[in-house]
């Protein structure tokens, strides 16, 4: 018989880091706060709500920094090799022998960078929540999902078992889906959150049966033994999973693609990116956490997560790569033609994450070709922080000006300086501006790619220098531009609460390059040696410059020489602004295919014939009854006819027929 | 502790209904005892956990036996393994929370309550049964309550979908009854005695032709492809109980059935015929799912989804491994919770609303958080999400149909996922248009659930929790008596 | 000698000593309807429970007249099934000023089908058929100054004139064939040679008008409707049931040997009898031609569990014309009650009577409840161990007939219990207000429908009496 | 000459029989009918007699048996009559065809 409450805590670690319980509190803690705010807030601590999952995630947080400090500096290395430790697992679900969903820990270097920077990017989130959504009425409501949010996230990246991610994705999902949701009322953001909610839903369906494959090859749902199973040539597993092929792809391939599937659906990849956009209807706080920092690259952490089997099937790391490389492009170019800031946001995230996932599809395992791997870590880490920033940043912008359009703003930089400083900050790190964060990462990015494929690294560099042009586009749209239009009144950059948050991000965006990153996080767990070569980096900070001073020549003053651009290549900027209709072929899919062309139908069959069938029995029997009553004539003596008639009948029929 | 007890005490609530003099009276007789099942229920989840982890292994616990018909070889033998432990707590559940949920009936409350209580009395017989013709009689003591149920205080077209019903499953449970006398007569022993049944081989020609009878039979109560047509009327038509009783009991009943009668003394049969089953399952999931993406009553939305969901407890029987089976009974478990759960907050809407086309709606959320938050609840758990019931039992499900190599099997189980993905639209569809949204005026000034409502939605909301966050349990509970059918089905 | 003629015949000396009784109260003095009915009504009960005491088994007259304990056991049967007509009908009784011809005519008809029940000769059976059936043919009549009445009493005379007439030619030819009339030698030489058949097509087609088996039921309806209740009643349930005992004896004592060729027939017949029953009952609405096709449909099933030459056929056979006689009384009762008081009789008259008369609802409701087959009724067990008889030949297309019948059958005692208890109606029948007897008939009907189905000893005392 | 055996006497039985049969179906009026049915009756009794002094000369169950039918006959006939007459006094006429009230 399984217990819940006692659960096994595996002694892998030295003594004074016994951290069992205090790693599940880790998510247990925000979870708290979910059902806390949940079932109480709107009653009783209306108020306090958010003073109250703040303190519970700041617990937590510092809790991961501890835990972080500890696995990278004290116990998480032995002989030079970070350890993949679990120190917390428990059956959960057993199917069948063997195979079994375990809730469990696992501490390698990327989970527990995940770890640090999902904390720490929620806790920003929340502390800048208490000034931007104050007086909200559904609050309290607020604070829980985002507790949820931030316990199935931190559940996600501890997961010890594919099938306990895939728990903890679908409730990262769901919470996303409440809070694009937040303001119900508004039909649009309605729609937005079922459009997220359905078209992830739609690639998890491949992550799923992704995942019965995996199992039934490996025989098992553990990471560890999986990836020790499928990626050991000798062993009989890897063998029947390369070895049994459909359509001429091998099982694993097969595995792995549909996996991937799950995680572009999140990631927002091409072309399942529909959803991201929309999804900026939830609040901006929301957009920074959920769809900039960390849910997005939920789909990235996925395949780092299961790289050394992804590292066995060159074709599923190209799909990875191309994939990646083609989103990145195609979001750059959209970016630079939307209008609304925070969707000119979301298509940079949406090119960051194809920076991050065509640097794993190019990576290779261990050593010298890991370099793409920490690459896309190290960018992951990154982008985390400016991307947040930025999103804040808008934030902090919106909450002034009471609109998402660029029109409505220009010349911001007196009323907002913090706001100001800060959001340049970024924008430099995410256009790749030595010193800053987004510099380092980026070219490793780059290296890896030239290394490995020189079609995706050109591709690769003129994206970076689109996205430098469009992320100052943004700026200067906002800060320059033209003399600002305040109407009336106006609450300054908002509270302490707001300013806190942007400070912190800024120096982490301005700083978190230094990190010697490749040291923690690397494919194979070993340190591998620097591989940083200033005269390679020339190309991609002067392309970078360039998108930044044609955006300055475009967007400083107020001209029309963006509107000349965009009018001389027409077809191509209404595409672009029109994001290459893609919205509009789902549309199609769905509504004119799916329910027109399965559901009616199904409806009416159901309706007509099967149902038709039940009646139609019932009425046949009636009409019989009425058709034979002239049987019962009323006459005797057609009776007593009918008797002889019998008798006679019956007799042949015994003596002459049935013998 | 005495099984008896369990067919005695809703016997003994249904008597004092009678006798009570006011409505009052007769409510709270029907709670009390309601709640005492529901006791009871956990009684015997306990008592069977101590026999076992005492070391029991016997395959049935706490059996009674004694003489009905010696004639005929009738025996009133009771006994309980783990899946009927399941369902027997599922039914707790459901009837509680049923008879909480109509608290405000007004019309001829006595009768109400007296059938409803009625209604859990064949239920608990059905699942305890040990005996094939005791099965069929309180099999068929569950149907007439429903036709009154529906007939009386139901709404549209009620007496047409209460006849459907009725009619329907009489023909179903004539097909059962043609089929267990073929077992009786074609056995080699003439026994109604499911154990001695299941030791006895019956011939293969006879598990042939019985093997059909019996799943058809049963098949018919839990919504089988093309069975089904009487699941969207009824369910629509009946009163709010009344739906919670058939969705949530009634249609167990019938994968019990085809589970415990047909699958495990006919196992021959059962593989004779599995490809059709899984056939016409995953035509039910599929079918069932996009059908439901166009109906505009939220009833028919829940009943066509059931009809969906039932296809996977159909499709885990058919499949015949251990797990898929252990799935198929948390499937039916937790869809019990769930469609139950649905069809009360239904009722709640409908009360306030007077509508149940879900286009007629909108911004409910504003005015009564609570029974649409549980309206979330439910979907989410109707959709799949982890932590909820719903998850569970369906991964389980998948998981052991995947553990078939062939093509077959793996289409099958594909498709089935697929379905999946069917179900979020129509459920956030729903959920959309009802809850969210801005809100109509004539609904501005909504009240939110009375007490009684609350806790009858926390309750099955427990249940629907209590399996989704902490799902082994149940699976300790059932899989052991999934193995002893599929071993029988493998021949050891 | 005088001992045994004593014993033996004891239920049949009591009947005929009440008749007696009767005649002479009539004749002699000026009894009030009331007095005599609960005089009658008492006498009918120490009849009923007399049938209990002594009984032995042997047989008179050079084998014409047997009885044993089964035989003795059918007979109280139908001792109570009159007795509760004498409760249920107490109203329609009262108002009659010929209560005494009435119950004189019933109980000499029930005199013939004791005589019947233990005919041990043709010759003995013939008599007590044509004493079991004259007296009904004018009791149809005893509504004397109703069209109806006097055409269907002689609807039902001339065929069963018929009938009888058909009957002896084959008893004629039985005895050319055989040279016997008696039942015990009778057996030894069947050898199933057509004209044999022949004779036992024409013996076996008097029974089956007699129990209104397809198709030589074609008089039942029109009689039932016509006919006074309680003498359709009497016909369903009395009649019908002595005549499926004879049956029993003659087919499975008599007949034995030919079994192979009465099997066929009988499950042809069967089917026959309960499609046609079902198919016509769907289209009724007066409630006694409803009952009579009812009835019809329920003989059909009997047929089934006669088809199967055993001893659970005998003991379904017995066991069901005894939880027959609870529920279709039960159902005549309530109709009666009605039609006496309102004079209305269709289905639709009954919408909305729960609404009023929940009482006599929930007993009709269990009537038709246990006619339609349904737990926990009496008529569930009763159903289904006659569909189990039946199906120790193993015929699964027969008992899959019979099986979807039972859905059919339900469809329209569905109807009844609908209009009883779902639909609306502006002027149900106003509240009724019975003879304490007919409500003690009532009750008892209905204790015996829940109980004699749930106390299983019954059904085994049936079988010990059968083995 | 010789004396008639025991297929003559059958045959003139069995005429008789389909003679009242006949009757009974085509003749409008009760009494006839009632008539005809005494007519089979008659047959049977032919039949009866036949068997006794053909087949089974020692044996006098058909001889018995005839006079038991003749009795019964005459009962049968009486209590028809009765009807027949009251029938009357309802219908003011004994035609088969206006009573037919109950049907269907």
């Amino acid at each position: 018989m399984n217990d819940f409450l006692h659960i096994p805590i595996l002694q892998v670690l030295p003594p004074g880091w016994d951290l069992g319980w205090s790693l599940m509190l880790i998510p247990l803690l925000p979870l708290a706060g979910f059902l806390l705010l949940g079932l109480f807030g709107r009653k009783y601590v209306k108020n306090s709500s958010g003073i109250i999952g703040t303190t519970l995630l700041l617990v937590s947080t510092a809790l991961s920094l501890y835990t972080a400090y500890g696995y990278f500096f004290e116990f998480g290395k032995v002989d030079g090799v970070y350890q993949k430790i679990i120190p917390v697992q428990f059956t959960w679900l057993q199917f069948s022998p063997g195979v079994s969903i375990d809730m469990g820990i696992i501490l390698d270097p990327i989970s527990v960078m995940m770890l640090v920077v999902v904390s720490f990017i929620s806790l920003m989130v929340h502390i800048y929540s208490l000034g931007y959504m104050k007086g909200e009425e559904r609050f309290p409501t607020y604070y829980a999902f985002l507790g949820l949010f931030t316990f199935s996230m931190l559940g996600l990246v501890m997961s010890s078992n594919i099938f306990q991610l895939y728990f903890f994705w679908e409730l990262v999902g769901v919470s996303s889906f409440l809070l694009i949701g937040y303001y119900y009322d508004r039909p649009s953001a309605v729609a937005a959150c079922k459009k997220a909610f359905i078209v992830t839903r739609f690639a998890d369906l491949g992550f799923l049966i992704g995942i019965l494959i995996l199992s039934f090859y490996a025989g098992t749902l553990d990471f560890n033994t999986l990836i020790e199973r499928l990626t050991s040539a000798s062993a009989p597993e890897f063998q029947s999973a390369i070895t049994s092929s459909f359509l001429g792809v091998s099982a694993l391939t097969w595995a792995l693609v549909l996996v991937f599937i799950g995680g572009a659906g999140k990631s927002a990849m091409f072309p399942l990116h529909i959803w991201l956009p929309d999804a900026m209807e939830g609040p901006t706080p929301v957009s920074a956490l959920i769809h900039a920092a960390t849910m997005v690259v939920a789909g990235v952490f996925l395949v780092a997560r299961l790289f050394p089997v992804f590292s066995m099937s060159p074709p599923a790391l190209d799909i990875v790569a191309y994939t990646g490389i083609i989103s990145a492009l195609f979001a750059a170019v959209i970016a630079c033609t939307q209008t609304d800031i925070k969707r000119v946001l979301a298509y940079s995230t949406m090119s960051q994450i194809g920076f991050m996932m065509f640097a794993l599809g190019v990576s290779g395992q261990g050593g010298e070709n890991g370099l793409g791997f920490t690459a896309s870590m190290f960018h992951l880490f990154t982008h985390a922080m400016f991307k947040a920033l930025l999103f804040l940043g808008a934030g902090a912008v919106i909450h002034f000006i009471h609109s998402n359009e660029m029109k409505e703003m220009g010349g911001l930089r007196k009323y907002l300086p913090v706001t100001h400083i800060s959001f340049l900050i970024a924008c430099l790190a995410i256009s790749g501006v030595p010193p800053f964060a987004g510099f380092f990462s980026k070219e490793e990015i780059l290296l890896a790619a030239y290394h490995h494929n020189a079609g995706i690294y050109w591709m690769a560099l003129v994206t970076s220098g689109l996205t430098a042009f469009y992320m100052f586009r943004l700026y200067f749209r906002i800060f320059w531009n033209r003399s600002a239009i305040v109407h009336g009144e106006h609450h300054g950059e908002g509270g302490f609460a707001m300013m806190v948050p942007l400070v912190l991000l800024a120096v982490g965006a301005a700083a978190a390059g230094f990190i010697p990153f490749g040291n923690f996080v690397s494919s194979d767990g070993k340190r591998p040696e620097s591989v940083f070569h200033l005269e390679f980096s020339i190309a991609p900070v002067a392309i970078g410059l360039v998108g930044i001073f044609a955006a300055m020549w475009l967007y400083k003053k107020q001209n029309d020489r963006a509107a000349a651009i965009a009018k001389s290549l027409n077809g191509f900027y209404k595409a672009a602004y029109h994001k290459f209709y893609v919205d509009e072929l789902y549309l199609f899919i769905t509504k004119k295919i799916l329910f027109n062309l399965i559901g009616r139908p199904a409806a009416w069959f159901d309706k007509n014939v099967v149902d038709g069938l039940v009646i139609g029995t019932g009425n046949t029997t009636q009409v019989i009854s009425e058709k034979i009553k002239g049987f019962q004539s009323g006459k005797v003596q057609q009776y007593a006819i009918y008797f002889l008639a019998g008798v006679i009948g019956l007799a042949v029929l015994f003596i002459y027929v049935w013998k | 502790m005495n099984l008896t007890l369990l067919i005695l005490l809703p016997l003994l609530t249904a008597v004092l209904i009678l006798l009570m003099r006011n409505a009052q009276q007769v409510k709270w007789t029907a709670l009390i005892g309601s709640t005492l099942q529901f006791a009871l229920a956990f009684v015997l989840l306990f008592a069977f956990r101590n026999e076992r982890a005492g070391g029991n292994e016997a395959q049935m616990l706490f059996e009674l036996q004694y003489n009905w018909f010696p004639a005929l070889h009738i025996s009133f033998h009771l006994g309980v393994d783990g899946i009927s432990v399941a369902m027997i707590l599922l039914t707790a559940f459901v009837v509680v929370a049923g008879v909480l949920v109509s608290w405000n009936v007004t019309k001829m409350t006595k009768e109400f309550y007296f059938l409803l209580i009625l209604l859990s009395l064949g239920a608990y017989g059905f699942f305890m049964s040990l005996d094939l013709f005791i099965l069929f009689f309180f099999l068929e003591i569950a149907v007439i309550p429903k036709y009154l149920l529906i007939g009386i205080w139901g709404s549209g077209n009620k007496e047409k979908a209460a006849n459907k019903l009725a009619l329907m499953l009489m023909g179903g449970s004539s097909l059962v009854l043609v089929g267990l006398l073929g077992v009786y007569f074609g056995s080699p022993e003439k026994t109604f005695d499911l154990m001695t049944l299941s030791q006895l081989n019956i011939p293969v020609e006879v598990q042939k032709i019985c093997f059909p009878l019996l799943f058809v039979g049963f098949g018919v109560f839990t919504a089988l492809f093309p069975f089904h047509t009487w699941v969207p009327d009824g369910h629509s038509s009946a009163p709010t109980a009344g739906s919670m009783f058939l969705a949530g009991i009634s249609m167990k009943l019938g994968g019990y059935g085809c589970l415990r009668v047909a699958t495990y003394i006919m196992p021959d049969g059962a593989k004779e015929y599995a490809d059709i089953i899984i056939v016409l399952s995953t035509i039910a999931i599929l079918y069932g799912a996009f059908a439901t993406m166009m109906q505009k009553d939220l009833k028919y939305i829940n009943a066509y989804s059931s009809v969906s969901h039932c296809g996977f407890v159909l499709l885990g029987i058919g499949m015949l491994t251990k797990t898929a089976i252990t799935g198929a009974v948390m499937q039916m478990v937790s869809h019990g919770l769930m469609t139950a759960l649905f069809f009360a907050v239904i009722g709640m809407i409908y009360e306030r609303t007077h509508t149940r086309q879900v286009n007629e709606m909108g911004g409910l959320l504003k005015v009564m958080p609570f029974i649409t938050t549980v309206l979330f609840i439910v979907g989410l758990c109707s959709l799949g999400l982890p932590g909820l019931s719903g998850f569970v039992a369906e991964m389980t499900i998948l998981m052991g149909s995947w553990q078939h190599p062939d093509w077959f099997h793996r289409i099958a189980t594909i498709a089935a996922c697929m379905s999946i993905v069917v179900t979020a639209v129509y459920i956030l569809r729903a959920i959309g248009q009802t809850a969210m949204g801005p809100i109509k005026a004539e609904y501005a000034n909504l009240a939110d659930a009375k007490w009684n409502e609350k806790l009858a939605a926390v309750i099955l909301i427990a249940g629907i929790i209590a399996i989704g966050v902490a799902p082994f349990w149940l699976n300790d509970l059932v899989s052991p008596a999934a193995e002893i059918i599929m071993n029988k089905v493998a021949g050891k | 000698m005088l001992n045994d003629f004593l014993i033996l015949m004891k239920s049949e000396l009591v009947i005929s000593f009440i008749i007696f009784l009767l005649l002479f109260i009539k004749v002699g003095t000026e009894m009030t309807n009331d007095r005599l009915l609960s005089l009658v009504q008492f006498l009918l009960l120490a009849n009923f429970i007399a049938g209990f005491l002594f009984n032995e088994a042997g047989s008179l007259f050079g084998g014409a007249f047997t009885t044993n304990a089964l035989m003795a056991f059918q007979k109280s049967i139908l001792s109570l099934g009159v007795y509760l007509i004498s409760l249920l009908f107490a109203d329609w009784l009262k108002k009659s000023e010929h209560m005494p011809e009435f119950f004189m005519l019933m109980l000499s008809a029930l005199l013939g089908m004791f005589f019947m029940i233990s005919s041990g000769s043709l010759l003995m059976f013939f008599l007590a058929l044509e004493l079991s059936t004259i007296p009904v043919a004018a009791m149809a009549n005893f509504d004397l100054e109703k069209k109806l009445s006097s055409e269907a009493s002689m609807k039902m005379i001339l065929s069963s004139a018929f009938s009888s007439g058909i009957l002896l030619f084959g008893i004629s030819l039985i005895y050319g064939a055989t040279g016997t009339i008696s039942f015990t030698e009778m057996p030894a030489l069947l050898d199933g040679s057509p004209l044999q058949i022949l004779a036992f097509v024409f013996l076996f087609a008097a029974f089956a008008f007699k129990l209104s088996i397809v198709p030589f039921h074609l008089w039942t309806a029109d009689v039932y409707e016509g006919a006074p209740i309680a003498v359709s009643s009497f016909l369903s349930v009395i009649s019908k049931g002595s005549i499926a005992f004879i049956l029993l004896t003659a087919l499975y004592k008599v007949f034995g040997p030919m079994h192979a060729v009465w099997y066929n027939m009988v499950m042809i017949l069967s089917i026959a009898t309960m499609v046609v029953g079902n198919l016509f009952a769907l289209r009724q609405q007066n409630i006694k031609r409803f009952l009579a096709y009812s009835s019809i449909a329920q003989v059909g099933f009997i047929l089934v569990g006669i088809s199967s030459n055993s001893i659970e056929g005998i003991s379904s056979v017995v066991y069901f014309v005894l939880i027959y006689t609870f529920s279709n009384l039960a159902a005549f009762g309530v109709a009666g009650v009605i039609s006496q008081q309102t004079g209305k009789e269709r289905i639709d008259d009954y919408k909305g009577l729960y609404q009023t008369n929940p009482f006599i609802s929930w007993i009709l409701a269990l009537a038709l409840f246990s006619l339609a087959g349904i737990p926990p009724t009496a008529g569930f067990f009763g159903k289904l161990f006659l569909i189990t008889a039946g199906a120790s030949r193993g015929s699964y297309f027969f008992i899959t007939v019979a099986a979807l019948n039972l859905i059919v059958s339900l469809f329209y005692y569905l109807r009844v219990i609908r209009a009883v208890f779902m639909d609306k109606n502006e002027q149900p029948i106003e509240k009724i207000n019975m003879h304490p007897s007919t409500k003690l008939g009532m009750i008892i009907c209905g204790a015996g429908i829940v109980l004699v189905g749930l106390l299983s000893w019954v059904y085994d005392y049936i079988v010990n009496l059968s083995m | 000459m010789m004396e008639p055996g025991l297929y003559h006497l059958l045959f003139i039985s069995a005429a008789l029989f389909f003679i009242g049969v006949f009757g009974f179906f085509t003749r409008r009026n009760l009494v006839t009918m009632l008539m005809s049915v005494e007519l089979v009756l008659n047959s049977v009794n032919l039949n009866f007699i036949a068997f006794n002094k053909y087949l089974w000369p020692n044996k006098l169950d058909g001889l018995f048996f005839s006079i038991f039918v003749i009795a019964i006959a005459a009962a049968e006939a009486a209590v028809a009559i009765a009807i027949i007459i009251n029938l009357y006094r309802s219908h003011h006429s004994i035609d088969v065809e206006n009573t037919e009230e109950l049907k269907f």
